[in-house]
């Protein structure tokens, strides 16, 4: 059951904005997303703890405590609505129970919540992709990929509104070709395994999802892009190269919405913008206001085109003004407020494009986000129905885009960046050009690195 | 170009293609075999042929002005030179500056990190025995049962797996009160390091890297 | 040396805007506050950790850490500028060494940084005021008093570019006014006994900064207003009463600048708007970006007329991006991005209303800081010299303001609020006229909880 | 109206004019002197008539109904009733609820949550002795012995303060085992309370007056 996106749901850049979906989605109690507001969505973690029987009743007060201060001030802020994501820590997946439990404590809160404030809600359960954990990955098969379908089906059950994932085909090959800048190898680790692997499971999960009348939300290239990007901020990578990396990856997230995913978009898949002009779909994004879960080159532009805010993650920890996640809620409910001010004093595309401008300059990763940009890279990707072609051509465009802004003066680069920079062309031309060859490259090249049977190779 | 600088640049052998100026010109493997040849002590060519071109790119890395990539080609290129030396680190003409044990703590599966430091602790001189992710206390002392003198270095990234640090610390302690343990990851820091009593925490491997080189001992 | 501001510095509601103030100041390395640029203002603590000899070398390390990580990070976000405020904790000023030797600490790594970056910065110091130890304070003499000024002499010394105080000179009567919401016992202690102490230290403080060559920053209200801000955000005191002593403490702190003080104004007063209306210095103020410190009925409208922007204090922790300065750092720069882009593109006016209004019909404590409101508010108390009469007209001006907002529905009163709503006329009347009065009043009625003489009366 | 809800209006005697609704009406001071002429007995007065005044206002200070100001003035008018219910308690006849110890630790001069405290703890029954602010461990202690069966509260506003608890618990703890001692404050929390052994944490004043009602032993 695979759709395919011919053309853009979203074709004008002025189109492509904070708060609009043209497929909005309705969840959870009471709220829709994608028709006018911006809701934030707030993220949180346990703080530096060991997860184990004995301290299980500690873990719950945790969580307990989390609903109760960010629902306070929740209301105190009068948010006009409000997403919480819970993502399973790894023992929350392996023992499904635990997730599940987690997830019910959490839904009773917003339940309850709504019947008080009236005040519209969901819950999204983001679950741990197991799969990870065998070298080469089994993907299909076996007890890790039980264990991870068994985390989606409890939580469903438990009462989860959305279910979410960050899975992990391709990356055993993609993080290799990363370290060495192996474009060929990023492209087709992307374009061929990861492609398939996020068909293959987002037909299980939307399975799921129709038996437990739940949302299936969306995937995020976060082991791919945002891995470069971390890599990239810490000096390792070129910011070029996490800029492509980002554009290539795309296609990869756009499978789950051919295979029936319908969103909200998982936070920290910056490729978001791109999947929102091809789908429609509205998406969740995150910048400055997860600066309490990694630093960003994308603080204010991410938000350009936000239908959720989100802080990606905070731990429970206690601050002088309350625990981290009241005050993240906190920032992240005066960011919406202004998102939709804006909104309804019509002056939204002014305020997008103060937060597109605002960081364009400053990187190669924020150009991937520029609304033009964005439209150009969609197109390059719609215009055809082979993934890996997308993925190529994905990066094709990116490069194109880059390239303008650089010859224009509107991207500096810095001086580390230019040798690097020169040898792009060189690399992209080696990039195979169709799916066989590509195919044929990464088994001779990674050979033992990633088992094909599990991609259907 | 002596030794150290091809090293630096990653050029294997006369044939490879990469840096594309040298194309067709000797490469490290040719000027090894050459030394040997020679009759150069094994010893100097390792310590003063090939790894001052570690060192050269691994000095690069940490000022920011090459890529994680340029590091990368440089250990390839090393490790084409280690084949050809292998002979004396087998008769123990060269000893090797020892061993590291590598592993992400038990129910962690992040590795990026950790792979990053394997390769750049084997650039410098190191040999790695990566015990992978997911890794439990007892893999670490079975371990460094097998290889005493080991280093031995841990890596984490989540919070709620960090603590895991803390216990392998000590059952490596009861074990080996001697052995040297460093700690590293996002979540870890400092202060968290003298909580477990881990001899050192670093925020890269360069830190590590520069640290092992101090101590005397440890040096070829 | 009192200079009398009779009229406003600022007339018309669209030049009260952020990064513009009629009198810039330049300060520090290289920095001018209030041409057209707002730079961020960090602020940082310790974490949970005693101050004592044994671990001094501890708390040092503290210090360079947060150096270190935050202007690394200052320079990666490439900020137009930055001001670091080290805000001493009582020890520090106790023994004023151990303040200056942290100020010399920061100055060196700021001093480092602009020869290495040519950004341009300023450390802000301030300084613990003692006084408030005795009960009830002597206030000009004693050995508290020869502390505070000890650490700030100190402080100039060692290399401060900027000094500021949190002053209590009639704390010790507003808190029990505060508690019985004594609308009289309130403006008189503001306006009487906050005025005269006001004028009292900042002529020595001024003095000091002139000898050494250092900006006189200015004071706050925070044991005023932030105290009844607190206690109505935790439900205990009327928001509307914290909305009224907020527009009374104006006068109270505009006092230093009639003693000479030139800005930046601390960033916890939030009369700051009102200050910069009469004076037009520079102002610092903190919003949501202050969510690590307090939670705030303020987050974005406390940006619309700031000069520096600030997350007024955050512990040396660690947060899953890094340390929490660091996390903060970036928060601001990226607010401060969009500030200067909104004022790059011509667009600030438009960005500053949005951020009113965005917080306008929230609270009451929000409308003191509307433009039109500040003005008027102002304008009240700029009409006559005598800080009593000011501090009257203020309360009375900014209970009309509220009046109209209530009147016309744009600003809606929690039922709670009501009744207390309903006296707030029959208060208003009891304030006494004149001065004469309200030092009866204050002798009577606040009997042994003041020492007179402190305040020359 | 009956005595309680006089206690809760803050209606303190006939001549007082708050609240205006009843200007003229006999206030807490008259109710309370007919009762004792009546000879009703004094801890009656105080557990039926008074109390239940202070607690109705308490509760509803804690679900956001009322502000701390209508505390305070009930608080007032209480004052005045337990000031004619004197001679019962020096009798003995009617027993206080016990002592609570209170103080800001040391080094630190934020006192208005500790002012809050005590109010409200007053209002609840106690005899409250504030130490104020900048109070040493030896001041505790020194208090607690004079006074064997206080409970302590002890509030700090820093977080460079806050573990001047910790040695202040350990410090109460070696000269009287039994004491039970409350923190509270901004940056204090439930997991610090544990860690430093103190016997509760509560955010608010109320939470405090909650448990104390709890514990059997120490109602009136
Ligand atoms: C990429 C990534 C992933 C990838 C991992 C890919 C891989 N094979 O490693 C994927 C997508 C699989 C993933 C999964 C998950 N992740 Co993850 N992930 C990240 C991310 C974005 C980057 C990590 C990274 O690779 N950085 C680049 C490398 C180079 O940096 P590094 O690891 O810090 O290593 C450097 C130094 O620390 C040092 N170092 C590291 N180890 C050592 C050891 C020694 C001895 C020394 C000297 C030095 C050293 O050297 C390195 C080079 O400088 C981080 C964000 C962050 N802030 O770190 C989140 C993050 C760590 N993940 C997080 C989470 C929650 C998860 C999941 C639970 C999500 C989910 N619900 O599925 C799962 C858990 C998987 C598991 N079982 O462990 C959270 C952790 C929150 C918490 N509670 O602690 C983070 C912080 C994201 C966030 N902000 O919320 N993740
Ligand atoms: C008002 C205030 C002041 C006033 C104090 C007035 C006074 N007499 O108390 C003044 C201006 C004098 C002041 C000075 C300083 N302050 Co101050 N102050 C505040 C502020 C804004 C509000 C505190 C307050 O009164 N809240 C209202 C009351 C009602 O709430 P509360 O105290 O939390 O109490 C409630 C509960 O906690 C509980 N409770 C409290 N104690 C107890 C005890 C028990 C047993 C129980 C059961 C319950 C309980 O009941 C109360 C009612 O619900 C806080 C901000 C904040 N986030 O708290 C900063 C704050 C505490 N101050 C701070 C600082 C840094 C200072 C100074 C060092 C500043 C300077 N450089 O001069 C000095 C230090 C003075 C000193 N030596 O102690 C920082 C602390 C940072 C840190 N490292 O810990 C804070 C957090 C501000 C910030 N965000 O940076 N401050």
């Amino acid at each position: 059951m695979t759709k395919y996106f011919g053309s853009l749901a979203i074709k004008h850049p002025d189109d492509l904005i904070f708060g609009y979906a043209p497929k909005p989605v309705s969840c959870g109690q009471g709220l829709t997303i994608g028709v006018g507001q911006v809701f934030p969505e707030i993220n949180f973690t346990l703080p530096p703890m060991l997860i184990n029987e004995s301290n299980w009743n500690e873990v719950l007060s945790h969580y307990h405590n989390i609903c109760e201060n960010v629902l306070a001030r929740a209301e105190k802020l009068r948010v006009p609505g409000i997403v919480m994501e819970f993502e399973h820590l790894p023992p929350m997946s392996m023992k499904p129970e635990l997730g599940a439990e987690i997830t019910s404590l959490i839904k009773n809160y917003l339940l309850e919540f709504y019947r008080r404030t009236g005040i519209p809600n969901a819950l999204r359960v983001t679950v741990v992709d197991l799969r990870d954990a065998d070298h080469p990955p089994l993907l299909r098969s076996g007890q890790r990929w039980e264990q991870t379908r068994e985390a989606f089906i409890l939580s469903a059950v438990a009462g989860a509104d959305i279910l979410s994932i960050e899975s992990v085909g391709g990356k055993e090959v993609h993080d290799q070709a990363l370290m060495y800048s192996d474009l060929s190898g990023i492209v087709a680790s992307l374009g061929i395994l990861a492609c398939r692997d996020m068909g293959w499971l987002w037909d299980e999960i939307v399975d799921i999802c129709k038996e437990y009348d739940v949302v299936p939300g969306g995937d995020t290239a976060c082991g791919f892009s945002n891995t470069a990007m971390q890599m990239a901020g810490q000096g390792l990578l070129p910011a070029t190269l996490s800029a492509l990396v980002r554009a290539a990856s795309a296609p990869r997230s756009l499978v789950a919405y051919e295979h029936g995913a319908i969103g909200p978009s998982k936070d920290c898949a910056y490729e978001g913008p791109i999947i929102k002009a091809i789908t429609g779909v509205p998406i969740s994004m995150e910048g400055k206001s997860s600066c309490c879960a990694h630093f960003s080159p994308l603080g204010n532009i991410a938000g350009a085109m936000a239908d959720l805010w989100s802080n990606e993650s905070v731990q429970n920890i206690k601050l002088l003004s309350g625990t981290a996640p009241e005050a993240f809620l906190e920032l992240l409910a005066y960011d919406c407020r202004l998102f939709n001010i804006a909104e309804n004093k019509n002056e939204s595309r002014m305020y997008r494009d103060l937060l597109v401008r605002s960081d364009l300059e400053q990187s190669p990763e924020a150009l991937m986000l520029e609304p033009q940009t964005v439209l150009r890279i969609a197109r390059s990707i719609a215009q055809c129905p082979n993934p890996y072609t997308q993925t190529r051509n994905a990066i094709f465009t990116a490069f194109k885009s880059l390239q303008d802004a650089v010859d224009s003066n509107q991207l500096k680069l810095p001086s580390r960046e230019q040798t690097w920079w020169s040898k792009i062309p060189g690399l992209l031309a080696q990039i195979p050009e169709n799916e066989n060859e590509a195919i044929e490259y990464l088994i001779t090249t990674y050979h033992g690195v990633f088992n094909p049977q599990a991609y259907g190779l | 170009m002596d030794l150290a600088r091809l090293v630096e640049l990653g050029k294997i052998d006369k044939n490879t293609p990469h840096p594309p100026a040298l194309i067709g010109q000797d490469g490290v493997l040719e000027l090894t075999q050459l030394a040997i040849k020679k009759e150069i002590k094994a010893q100097i060519i390792l310590n003063e042929g090939l790894m001052p071109g570690m060192h050269a790119i691994g000095e690069k890395l940490s000022r920011g002005e090459v890529f994680i990539t340029d590091m990368l080609i440089a250990a390839r290129a090393m490790n084409v030179a280690l084949g050809q030396l292998k002979p004396f680190f087998l008769s123990g003409e060269i000893q090797a500056k020892g061993t590291i044990v590598l592993g992400t703590v038990k129910g962690d599966l992040h590795d990026i990190g950790k792979n990053l430091v394997k390769m750049i602790m084997e650039g410098d001189g190191w040999e790695v025995k990566d015990l992978g992710t997911d890794v439990s206390e007892e893999q670490f002392v079975e371990a460094v049962n097998n290889s005493t003198d080991a280093i031995v270095g841990i890596s984490a990234l989540l919070t709620t797996t960090m603590l895991h640090m803390g216990s392998a610390v000590q059952r490596l302690r009861e074990n080996n009160p001697n052995t040297k343990i460093y700690i590293g990851g996002a979540p870890v820091s400092q202060s968290f390091c003298e909580e477990i009593g881990a001899d050192g925490y670093f925020s890269n491997p360069h830190g590590l890297a520069r640290e092992l080189r101090k101590a005397p001992k440890l040096l070829i």
